[in-house]
């Protein structure tokens, strides 16, 4: 929908039968891509599929197998980044490529063609691109210090000011709460207006029929479907992605049992996060609680505090009305799935020992070592009940895709790993299906309410509302350190989640 | 203490300073972009012999030359073994370290075999700066003074400068802080790190250099006497700053030159004492200054014990 | 010069058989003291051709020497000589099981009697070089003398007592800055920047007496036309250009008679100790530093040489 | 594909086994001796003679000690270069505990209680220094590198001072040494015949235990401490804990070899007592990988090396000592290349290595950068990064 392009003519980057493969996985198998200018082009498929290997060889950074590429109808063969952004061919990747130390006039200059440092220069550019996309970001503070969003929106401009014309963008939306997308999308159709071409990595379909102009759907590296989204819902798109999805199981009704982990008028201090003010948080046995907010308004810090990492200035922490440290929550059964799970899974250690590091718990009386055949067996079987692909327990846990290291994240945490026995009493969980395919976070948030039917606290903190609204019981909304919002869920609207995740106070709070 | 001892003191400090400085520099290049140089020592007595040897042929110059030459060589190794063969960090560093003290001693004897007089080279020598030399107290202590002090200033300048105005300089810090991003962003991470070590290298070199050709005049086995270690001392302590370098290398040579020659005084305290001060002094200063850095960042998760 | 008086003369005679010695030194050889002592000793009788022999340097650690010294008794070495206090210990311990070895040792004054059957002992007359050391500077009328050493150990300190009282034989007038200890046998840089600061002070003579950082002491007094007492060559000729005599070891009489011992088989059972009377001790010839120094140095130093021999003057 | 891989690891190693040779035989000939005598001796220095071999042994204990007791602090990513030092403190403990028992009870002390006077002093000696650096990383964040390298100088002016003053021997000597230990203070000899003593058997011991730690809990914890401090919080390990209790255990084993090298070698307290055992250690610890039995090797071939290289200059005759030195530090580093090529790189380093595993990206696209070995220095920046 959206900007109808003016010229069909303009710079058309085309890529044809891209292949590449990594070791023994074939990423991409004879796939075809073509991008105009001033449209927006989606890919979408399951994790794994091959969408960021495919963004990768088209700025430069991955070499394919076989290629072959062309702008316009000039060969296009670039050998590194530098190459594809002196074409004018820019990527926004997944994991955001901006220096935190560095600000973005610094990181604009970090790869100039001129080997002294034009401050001045590059920051009238960088004001110049700014003003055009509509955007007002910080370009001098060092972009650590900037919100997900504007680092985002940040990192955007960089390539433009570089000279993008062909914009490729790999999952922009995953970290981004409802605002800040609806804020996004604006600019995308603005720098189309300008001429520029647009790739949209996402996993979240309803944006694709939104705001793409065409799509290409890829599946186990072949590309299934392309062309224009007119007339394709975000059902479809799904459809030939994976085929039917099983409906939600009817959500059965739950008893909503004691508190078992609370927070207890905490205040708290962290790097990136807002302090925590005087928060306090029950969380009851059987009850899901959604807490939404845009990123750094204090999520991850309370995250923290709830797991018992960081200690509070001022308040406490009780488990089971006992105070506790990080080490007696996780013997108390509290699951913890981080938003960065880079925090969670040790990447030299195999998938299987990552599986039960939790063996390791101090204190905890190893079991007798069963043997090494029969555990492997055990790490397997979870790793393929949680569709951890390839479920291999001998690799490397940093040789999963991201989609999968969630995957894997997610068994140990509520399959088999707590120490004792497994089921947890507690989760605390941050943006859980992040980065996962519509199947594989379906099954994830089935499991979520699966573990409050048998009695857990859940916790679950996201940028993506919907998911809140789809399994929480009771949502809050954290705003600039602080719990703005408390409401049952029958009564959380978009709008008025929306507008308190922005901040705007309409009175009531909690 | 007179007038006279202190500015015999600061003077001296401004000279013991002087090779800690400019191998202070380069060690800034090398932690700066993330990586850790303990093969310092070794270059800079490699720099400090090969610098004499070529002296002695060609002239003071010459040496300065050859000197930044053998400690560019010493790290273009360290480079290969740690960053191509990806040998460990560590274990390269004090193997060239080991390496160097262990050759320039080796090559010393085999130059000066037992019977001959040691050889000596006309060193650089103090420069004057004309009538600024003959103001009372700053005179002697800042105008009076080896030109490779007044380069080593030069060097500073250079360094700020490359830091602040080069894209070099901000890949070097990109590098340094954020590697992934770096290379994600089309940064040629290992180019940039080799060539923050190969500065390193060459002016650690050039640092033993002038302690030979620039002060003494002669080479004698073990002659940078741990010099390279309180380099990388001095360089976490001024944050890897070129301001913070040359104040944190002033610090040490002061401390340094304090307790040499205030022993010629009647204050009476075990030598050790002295001795020991400038470390104790610099572990001091680097607590304080690591934890004005945790504070910065107080906001730091603060973990629970 | 004179030899110790322990050699026959007989014993010279029919050492036809060449000795064969292995010997240890703590530092390096070419240090133009100590260690260069023992080494232009073996070269010289080596060209005699009464010996032939193996050096080996850098001996400090008993931990590396011990073995050293072991490898060359079982070797068959005639003679092993461990020059140097670092070295006593291990030549004791090895000395135990090569009775048929002959073996030297050195240390501090208490080792002359600790010899055995196949050990002799050796020592110095520290007090000697440190008097002579500053007898000489006293004769070259400086007024300031500054010291510069390596570190504040028991004989640096004992020979530093005996070269204050030798200023004073020579000239009451002068006086002596406190010593400056640079902290280390290597650190030349400190040493120089030492001796700048103590001619700051208005030294116009600086004496030092260690290895490494005696090249710092000369280059610095040198280069401010200062003069000094004590730079070794190893300092190099510019740093020498300044210093006005060195009070050193010869070895070569000692070994010699070491070496004309086991040629007789007479070896063992006795301490040495080299002096100023046998030659083992000796100083460099005067240097007049264009004429800084006055002309009758070395006729007054051949006059205490003389008085001490006759033992009309004693070194308290 | 795996043909070419072997080729360049071949290739790597062939050339930097060239290398050193072409480099050592250079020397020799600079010196005017023959390459091959220096060839036959390196062989003849470590196996001529029980009692070359004997120093074989000798040299390897205290390296090994230390690098086995590092293998804690270098697992959880706590980089200490303070063996040196606390070496040093250990051996001043030791002896100060050695000649306090012998003035408190005269000779009559029998010898097991002098060893285990000796050990204990020695050990909380070094232990104590060593919780110094742990102490300034753990309240101020001080860089334990920097700081442990520091406080080496410390204790070299704490030994030349002790040894000057209240450890000082009564003999007029002119390098400062302590008095001789009584006899029954002494490691008593293994082998006899040459100088190996019972240190060795400590050695066998704390390999065995290092062993049987390497499969408990506390040793997994503290792997994951080093790259994922907060999942290791979970697992009841803190930041404190793990930098106090990793720092002890190195400064213990330092401390022992201080009192192993003055009981069981000198049997005085002498200023050449650590002489570079700690570096050496730290070598090899990285050598070995971290693993108790490549540690052991590690150690007997640096051992051997040093041996060895006396024997070359023993066998050339002319040639400077210093070349010990040299051929010690070409072939460490030849050894580290070969090594590294041998592992994956990640192993070597298998602590503090981590490419950040991150989203889909799982090689890293900075796979040109040194990922293993660039950013483990301290862990207190691992820690500031959330
Ligand atoms: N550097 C690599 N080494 C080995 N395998 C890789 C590498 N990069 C990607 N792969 C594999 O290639 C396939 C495609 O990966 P890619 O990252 O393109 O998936 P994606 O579609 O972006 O998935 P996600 O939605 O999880 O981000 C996956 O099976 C992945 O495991
Ligand atoms: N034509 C270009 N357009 C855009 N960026 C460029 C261009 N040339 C170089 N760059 C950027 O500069 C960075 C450094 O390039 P490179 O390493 O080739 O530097 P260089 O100045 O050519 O150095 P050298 O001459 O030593 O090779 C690259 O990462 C790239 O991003
Ligand atoms: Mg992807
Ligand atoms: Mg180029």
């Amino acid at each position: 929908m959206s900007t109808t392009p003016l010229i069909e003519t303009g710079r058309v980057l085309t890529a044809r039968s891209v292949s590449k493969s990594f070791g023994t996985v074939t990423a991409l198998d004879d796939v075809e891509i073509v991008v105009r200018p001033g449209r927006v082009h989606a890919i979408v498929g399951e994790n794994g599929a091959g969408k960021s290997t495919l963004a990768k060889i088209l700025a430069g950074i991955e070499q394919p197998d076989h290629a072959v590429m062309s702008i316009d109808s000039e060969p296009y063969a670039p050998n590194d980044r530098a190459d594809a952004r002196a074409l004018g061919i820019n990527m926004v990747p997944q994991q955001l490529s901006l220096v935190g130390e560095l600000s973005l006039t610094e990181n604009l200059l970090l790869v100039a063609p001129e080997r002294i440092a034009r401050r001045s220069h590059a920051r009238a550019l960088l004001a110049k691109t700014l003003s055009l996309a509509g955007v007002d970001v910080d370009i001098d503070a060092p972009t650590s210090s900037l919100g997900q969003a504007h680092r985002q929106l940040g990192e955007i401009v960089v390539a433009l000011a570089e000279g993008a014309r062909t914009l490729i963008l790999d999952e922009p939306t995953a970290s981004l709460g409802p605002v800040e997308v609806g804020g996004l999308f604006a600019h995308l159709r603005a720098l189309c207006a300008l001429g520029t071409g647009i790739v949209l990595i996402t996993h979240r379909l309803d944006e694709v029929s939104d705001v793409a102009d065409d799509v290409t759907v890829l599946s186990h590296g072949v590309d299934v479907h392309s062309g224009p989204t007119r007339g394709l819902d975000a059902r479809r798109i799904a459809q030939l992605m994976v085929g039917d999805l099983p409906e939600p199981a009817p959500r059965a009704a739950r008893d909503i049992g004691e508190i078992v982990l609370q927070a207890v008028d905490v205040t708290a201090a962290a790097a990136r996060d807002s302090q925590l003010t005087n928060v306090s948080i029950a969380l009851r046995a059987g009850e899901i609680t959604g807490i939404a907010g845009v990123a750094g308004s204090g999520q991850n810090l309370l995250m923290d505090v709830l797991a018992g990492f960081v200690t509070p200035v001022t308040g406490q922490v009780l488990l089971d009305g006992s105070p506790a440290g990080a080490v007696d929550i996780l013997r108390g059964h509290v699951a913890w799935i981080p938003e960065e799970r880079s925090e969670s899974l040790v990447p030299n250690l195999s998938t299987g020992d990552n599986l039960d590091v939790y063996r390791h718990t101090a204190g905890v009386r190893a079991q007798r070592h069963p043997r090494r055949a029969e555990q492997r067996r055990t790490h397997e079987a979870a790793m393929r009940e949680f569709d951890v692909r390839p479920a291999n327990a001998t690799i490397p846990a940093s040789g999963l895709s991201g989609g999968n290291q969630q995957k894997l994240l997610v068994a140990r945490e509520l399959g088999l790993g707590l120490p004792g026995s497994g089921t947890p009493r507690v989760v605390l969980a941050y943006g859980p299906t992040q980065g996962l395919d519509l199947r594989a976070a379906q099954a994830i948030r089935e499991r979520l309410i699966a573990c409050a039917e048998q009695g857990a606290a859940v916790l679950i903190a996201s940028h993506d509302l919907e998911e809140i609204l789809e399994v929480a019981d009771r949502v809050l909304v954290m705003f600039a350190g602080k719990i703005v919002t408390d409401l049952p869920v029958a009564e959380a609207t978009t709008d008025r989640l929306g507008s308190a995740m922005a901040g705007i106070t309409t009175g009531q709070q909690s | 203490m007179s007038l006279e001892l202190w500015i015999s003191i600061f003077a001296g400090a401004i000279a013991l300073a002087t090779p800690l400085i400019i191998a202070g520099v380069g060690e800034g290049f090398v932690e700066r972009a993330g990586r850790i140089n303990l093969g310092i020592e070794g270059m800079m007595i490699l720099g400090a012999f090969t610098a004499i040897v070529a002296a002695s042929v060609a002239g003071p110059f010459v040496g300065l030359l050859a000197g930044t030459l053998a400690g560019l060589i010493a790290a273009v190794v360290m480079n290969t073994a740690v960053y191509r063969l990806r040998a460990n960090e560590i274990v390269v560093g004090l193997a060239i370290t080991m390496l160097g003290l262990g050759l320039s001693a080796y090559l010393f004897q085999l130059w000066i075999p037992s019977g001959q007089t040691n050889v000596s080279v006309d060193t650089i020598g103090r420069t004057p700066l004309g009538p600024l030399a003959d103001i009372p107290i700053l005179g002697p202590v800042f105008f009076n003074q080896s030109p490779l002090v007044y380069a080593a200033i030069v060097l500073l300048i250079a360094a700020w400068a490359v830091m602040r105005f080069t894209r070099f300089g901000l890949q070097i810090r990109a590098v340094g802080s954020d590697p992934t991003s770096a290379a994600l962003r089309g940064v040629r991470t290992a180019k940039v790190g080799a060539r923050a070590l190969l500065i390193g290298g060459a002016l650690a070199g050039l640092a033993g250099a002038t302690i030979t050709v620039g002060s003494i005049g002669s080479f004698t086995p073990g002659i940078t006497a741990g010099r390279g270690y309180v380099v990388l001392a001095v360089v976490i302590m001024g944050r890897m700053t070129p301001l913070g370098i040359a104040l944190g290398a002033l610090l040490f040579s002061f401390l340094q030159s304090f307790s040499l020659l205030s022993q010629a005084t009647a204050v009476q305290l075990p030598s050790e004492v002295y001795q020991a001060l400038p470390y104790v002094v610099t572990l001091i200063v680097l607590v304080f200054t690591s934890r004005a850095q945790l504070r910065k960042t107080t906001a730091k998760v603060k973990l629970a014990t | 010069s004179s030899t110790v008086d322990t050699s026959s003369d007989d014993a010279s005679a029919d050492a036809s058989e060449v000795i064969t010695v292995g010997a240890l030194t703590p530092g390096n050889t070419n240090d133009g003291a100590f260690n260069q002592a023992l080494a232009d000793a073996l070269a010289q009788l080596e060209d005699e051709g009464l010996i032939t022999y193996e050096l080996r340097d850098q001996m400090s650690d008993p931990a590396t020497s011990e073995p050293v010294i072991a490898d060359f008794a079982s070797q068959g070495f005639d003679l092993v000589i461990g020059h140097g206090i670092e070295l006593g210990d291990a030549v004791f311990s090895v000395a135990e099981d090569f009775p048929d070895v002959n073996f030297t040792a050195s240390g501090g004054m208490d080792i002359l009697d600790a010899y055995t059957d196949n050990v002799e002992t050796w020592t110095y007359d520290s007090s000697q070089v440190g008097y002579l050391s500053g007898y000489i500077a006293g004769l070259t009328g400086a007024t300031q003398i500054g010291r510069v050493e390596s570190m504040e150990l028991d004989f640096v300190v004992a020979t530093d007592e005996y070269f204050q009282e030798g200023v004073m034989a020579a000239n009451p007038e002068a006086s002596l800055l406190p010593v400056v200890y640079a902290g280390s046998f290597d650190d030349a840089e400190a040493a120089a920047s030492a001796t700048t600061g103590l001619i700051g002070q208005g030294a116009d003579l600086v004496y030092t007496t260690g290895d490494g950082i005696a090249a710092g002491v000369g280059s610095a007094a040198s280069s401010a036309g200062v003069m000094t007492v004590g730079v070794s060559p190893a300092a190099g000729e510019d740093a020498l250009a300044t210093n006005v005599s060195t009070v050193d070891l010869d070895m070569y009489p000692i070994v010699k008679a070491w070496v004309e011992e086991v040629a007789a088989g007479k070896f063992g059972g006795q301490g040495v100790t080299s002096t100023l009377d046998n030659g083992g001790i000796v100083y460099a010839p005067i240097n007049d530093v264009d004429g800084a120094v006055p002309s009758d140095v070395t006729q007054e130093i051949e006059e205490l040489l003389a008085n001490l021999a006759d033992g009309s003057v004693t070194i308290s | 594909m795996k043909l070419t891989l072997d080729f360049r690891r071949v290739a790597i190693i062939g050339g930097v086994a060239a290398g050193i040779v072409a480099v050592a035989a250079l020397l020799i000939v600079l010196a005017g001796a023959s390459p091959l005598d220096g060839l036959r001796g390196l062989v003849e220095g470590v196996s001529s003679s029980p009692y070359r071999f004997g120093e074989l042994l000798v040299g390897t204990v205290p390296i090994a000690i230390i690098a086995l007791t590092l293998i804690p602090a270098l697992r959880a990513g706590v980089f200490s270069v303070g063996a040196e030092g606390q070496v040093t403190i250990g051996a001043i403990t030791a002896t100060a505990g050695i000649f306090g028992l012998q003035n408190a009870f005269g000779d009559a002390v029998p010898a097991p209680v002098y060893l285990v006077c000796g050990a204990v002093c020695g050990a909380i000696g070094g232990g104590a220094y060593a919780l110094l650096p742990a102490l300034l990383a753990v309240r101020w964040n001080v860089n334990e590198i920097l700081s442990t390298l520091l406080l080496n100088y410390v204790a070299t002016g704490i030994l030349g001072w002790s040894l000057r003053t209240w450890l000082a021997s009564g003999e007029n000597t002119a390098t400062p040494q302590s008095a001789l230990f009584p006899e029954s203070a002494a490691l008593p000899t293994l082998i006899a015949g040459t100088r190996a003593h019972w240190g060795l058997v400590l050695v066998v011991i704390i390999a065995a235990a290092l062993m049987w730690w390497q499969r408990t809990s506390n040793s997994a914890r503290l792997t994951v401490f080093a790259s994922r401090p907060k999942l290791a919080r979970r697992l009841g390990t803190t930041r404190a804990r793990t930098i106090y209790s990793t720092m002890l255990v190195s400064g213990l084993g330092a401390g022992l070899v201080g009192w192993i090298q003055v009981s069981g070698i000198n049997d005085r307290l002498m200023g050449s007592v650590a002489g570079g055992v700690g570096f050496s250690g730290i070598a090899v610890a990285l050598l070995g990988a971290l693993v108790p039995s490549g540690i052991v090797v590690a150690a007997l071939f640096f051992s051997a090396l040093a041996a060895g290289a006396l024997g070359m200059q023993s066998a050339t005759g002319s040639v400077p000592t210093s070349i010990a030195e040299v051929i010690k530090g070409v072939i460490l580093l030849g050894v580290a290349c070969i090594a590294a090529v041998q592992k994956k790189p990640a192993a070597i380093v298998a602590p503090t290595a981590e490419p950040a595993a991150t989203d889909d990206d799982p090689a890293g696209a900075g796979s040109g950068t040194s990922a293993a070995v660039e950013d483990h220095i301290g862990i207190g920046e691992s820690e500031q990064q959330r």
